[in-house]
């Protein structure tokens, strides 16, 4: 049965509730706009389906069972095992705890939701096409549009996701059987991550990337303990290969790879994943209907009030561009919201802090040495190394270290890089220092509790001043 | 403030006690009165010039 | 054999080389003082040899074995076993590694390190006494002396730690076997980490504390989560109760307590742990010979320089006042060797973070709802419940809550109290914001890292001005 064409309104229609659109369509509504939220597939979006949350989860539990196995050290002896379809449920019930709790959220704060996908017909018109049971279409008059509809991963030619052995990072989060072989295919952040859990697991995991090191936007000394730890893990690492070609075997695949030299390699697995970076989704919602103009690689470009070329429509999250990160989205979701409602909003932040959850975790905001060289700066560098924490000592995780970047005169800082325990945790008070524009003795002279992580944070500020305690100055 | 205090980062606040400049008294130009360095600065410049015309 | 007196000179005496003498002794070499650092026992002083750092690594040892037996709703099987002299021959390598290493960092820096008891001769000379085999004392001229003797934990009339089965923290600190069960008087920050401790060894706990309940220096709705995992752990509580009196039975001990109406209970136990709180040690050094005044507590009083009464002694850390707390000790420590050279130094801080490592975690700064209004703001309050974070969730550790309290107009940030997991890791974020004059809206707007817990502070202001997005604002 086709439903009949119904035509509403709404003042704000967000288009995609994934953390860019859900936080948009919420803070709207508690501006006291009339909002709708419309998605295709699950409130939440791919970060909290298929992307940041299950990630974590898995790295969590198999760090769980990890720690434990790897604590003969500290006096504890155990022989974890992990049921992987058990770890799968718990999973799946931290998911739907949270994209339940997005959906309660959204009701109570009066946002009207609305499943289907929106196509635009005008700048001022979507048409909503209901899948399932109930499919037909209504159309939808809004005054302001927000544009949240995310990104998916990149396909490589002949590699498509639709082959059974072939996976991308979504399938990898649903193994309910881990392969004995998997071949990773990309050493970015998600390549790694997920590398690390299925070494974790048990998995014979060797991975294949292009260039010539792991996460390549990342400094040397930042990646090398996450290099290291890989290693120590059994990761088997092959660089300056790409993947060219796969063909089935029984039960797995052998996958050729090949060099800048054009000499080829093959390796076989049971399962691949390919995880080469992601792209964004635009096609289906037919932005130009609008007049909404998108880029050659399908990015819509935006202005620090989140706005499109299109007056009343605003793009936000993956869709308008790099950093493609889930607290991005909402930073921008919430100054669309803000905008429309009239409020004096922008993406004034300095910074916009990155965590991969590695092991070691590694997390960055504003700044390298480089990069603030190449702004100009004289840059002032401080640096602390876990291993001097007593912190970092007594938990038995003492790799990695705290670096500071500041400008000369003042000792503003401009960035910060961590690799280490928790350095995803830690990188929020050098965020909050950069936004306030704190400088080195400024960090320095905040007391710090002792004995923890964040005392590194204190250390390299101290350092970069030449007044470190528990390192030597030079 | 009633309790008398003065929000200043750490760095201000320094920076009062190395110019001798009584940070109370100091005009905060950031958000709710907060008070810069460069707010301290020109409270001890401005100082100096009451002195000298004084 | 007697050696000799000889009187040497220093520009700086340091008397004892805990976390506040050690860094003192650092920072006045740093400052181009001769400096002298005595102590008549090891490097560390209590913090890093009997306080903080083997307390923090039996928690972080016991916590893995802990962790890895509740995870099967993870899906990982495990059944630890503690080697409890291994554990502590790791924890003995975390203290050595920690101890050397601030013996280095002083050598390195040019501080004089002296073995040996100082006592005051007079406003510039102290005696040395030395132990051990080369017995004897010198004298020793200084031109300014830190007093930093720290404390010792209080001996409860009748329950003095010389008896075998009475333990300090101390004792209980360098257990190889555990009892089977522990009596625990005191249920402050000290027995409530210790008893966790042994709890999670599998140690039969009880816990008797004269007051109504657990840690009273804090908010209850704070306190609670740490109450309800004790009792989940199965350790058992018996308030409005002291310890009377004990009789040494075959092996263990039967301890008696009284209520507030004279009433009689009796607890059998191996063992007794005495922790109900810790005295200034400042005796042995004679202050009064140097015309420092100490007072009824025998505490020494300072000012806003660490300076006590005597114009050329200061006195910093645990001996100086509450809070006895190893980074208060430091500060001070810094304050007082900059002061010495002649720098602009003061304890000028707005607020001194402190933590508690029970499970879960707790770690307040500034000001509570209660202390604000007292201190005549009209606090304005936001909160943020991990059950709520991404994060929180995907780690399976959910308890706990992130409260800022503010004031109203401006909205600065007067304080945080945090109970859950990291909570002495994010507190970092809010004393630098209280540092800072940094207001809820600028903690609001930072962008914080999704998913972490960090994020919680964010939200809870957010909370505060109504904006919240993962939770409902009321
Ligand atoms: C494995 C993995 C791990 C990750 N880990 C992290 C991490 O730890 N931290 C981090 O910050 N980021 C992480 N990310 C990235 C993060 O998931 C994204 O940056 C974030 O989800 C972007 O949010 P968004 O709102 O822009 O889009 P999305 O979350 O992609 O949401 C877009 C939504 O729009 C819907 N949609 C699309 N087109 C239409 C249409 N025409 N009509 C209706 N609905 C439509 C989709 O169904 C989807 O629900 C990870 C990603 C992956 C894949
Ligand atoms: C079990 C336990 C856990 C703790 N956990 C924490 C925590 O997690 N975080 C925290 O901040 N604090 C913690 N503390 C408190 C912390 O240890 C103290 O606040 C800190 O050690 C104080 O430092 P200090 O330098 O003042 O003194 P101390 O560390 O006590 O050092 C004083 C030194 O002076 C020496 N000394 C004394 N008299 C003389 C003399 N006459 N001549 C020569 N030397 C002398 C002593 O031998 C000693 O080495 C804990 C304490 C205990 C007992």
């Amino acid at each position: 049965m086709v439903v009949g064409d119904v035509t509403t309104g709404t003042e704000v229609l967000v288009i995609g509730a994934g953390p860019g659109g859900y936080v948009a369509a919420i803070r709207a509504a508690q501006n006291g706009l009339d909002t709708t939220l419309v998605d295709r597939d699950g409130y939440g979006g791919t970060c909290l389906n298929y992307g940041c949350i299950p990630s974590k989860a898995l790295i969590s539990a198999t760090d769980v069972a990890h720690d434990a196995r790897n604590a003969t050290e500290m006096g504890v002896h155990a022989d974890p095992v992990i049921h992987t379809d058990e770890m799968q449920e718990w999973k799946d019930g931290v998911v739907d705890q949270l994209t339940g709790g997005v959906e309660k959220l959204c009701k109570a704060n009066g946002v009207n939701l609305m499943q289907g996908e929106a196509t635009f017909v005008d700048d001022s018109t979507a048409r909503i096409a209901h899948g399932g049971e109930g499919q037909g279409s209504e159309s939808i008059d809004f005054e302001h549009a927000i544009v949240a509809t995310g990104s998916r991963p990149i396909q490589v030619p002949g590699f498509e996701f639709e082959h059974d052995p072939i996976w991308s990072s979504r399938d990898a989060l649903e193994v309910e059987e881990p392969p004995e072989k998997l071949l990773v295919v990309g050493a970015g952040y998600i390549g790694m991550e997920l590398s690390t859990v299925f070494a974790k697991l048990g998995v014979d995991v060797t991975v294949v990337e292009m260039l010539d090191g792991i996460m390549p936007g990342y400094e040397d000394d930042v990646t090398r303990p996450v290099k290291k730890r890989a290693d120590e893990l059994g990761i088997e690492f092959n660089f300056g290969e790409a993947a060219s070609d796969w063909e089935e075997t029984e039960g797995g695949v052998v996958v050729t790879t090949e060099d800048e030299d054009g000499a080829e390699y093959t390796y076989d697995a049971d399962k691949m994943l390919v995880a080469v970076g992601r792209q964004p989704i635009s096609e289906s919602l037919d932005p130009e209907a609008a007049g909404v103009e998108v880029d050659e690689n399908g990015f819509i470009q935006t202005d620090d009030q989140a706005r499109t070329n299109v007056d009343n429509i605003y793009a936000v999250g993956d869709v308008a561009g790099e950093p493609m990160l889930a607290h991005k989205a909402s930073k921008e979701g919430i100054v669309a919201a803000e905008v429309i409602a009239g409020e004096p909003a922008a993406l004034d932040q300095q910074a916009i802090p990155a965590a991969v959850f590695t092991d070691p975790e590694i997390a960055t905001v504003g700044m390298t040495e480089a990069e603030a060289e190449e702004a100009g700066f004289e840059p002032k560098i401080g640096q602390f190394p876990f291993r001097a924490s007593g912190r970092a000592l007594s938990t038995g995780e003492s790799e990695g270290f705290v670096r500071l970047v500041a400008e000369q005169e003042a000792g503003f800082i401009l960035g910060a890089q961590i690799v280490g325990p928790e350095a995803s945790e830690l990188i929020a008070e050098c965020a909050l220092a950069i936004e306030m524009g704190a400088t080195l003795e400024d960090v320095a002279s905040t007391v710090h509790t002792h004995p923890t992580l964040a005392e590194a944070v204190m250390e390299a500020a101290e350092n970069a001043n030449d007044e470190a305690i528990h390192t030597l100055n030079r | 403030t009633p309790d008398g205090r003065v929000f200043a980062p750490p760095a201000a606040r320094k920076l009062a006690r190395e110019l001798d400049v009584d940070i109370g008294e100091v005009e905060g130009s950031g958000p709710g009165g907060r008070i810069s360095e460069a707010d301290v600065r020109a409270h001890a410049e401005s100082a100096e010039v009451h002195d000298e015309t004084a």
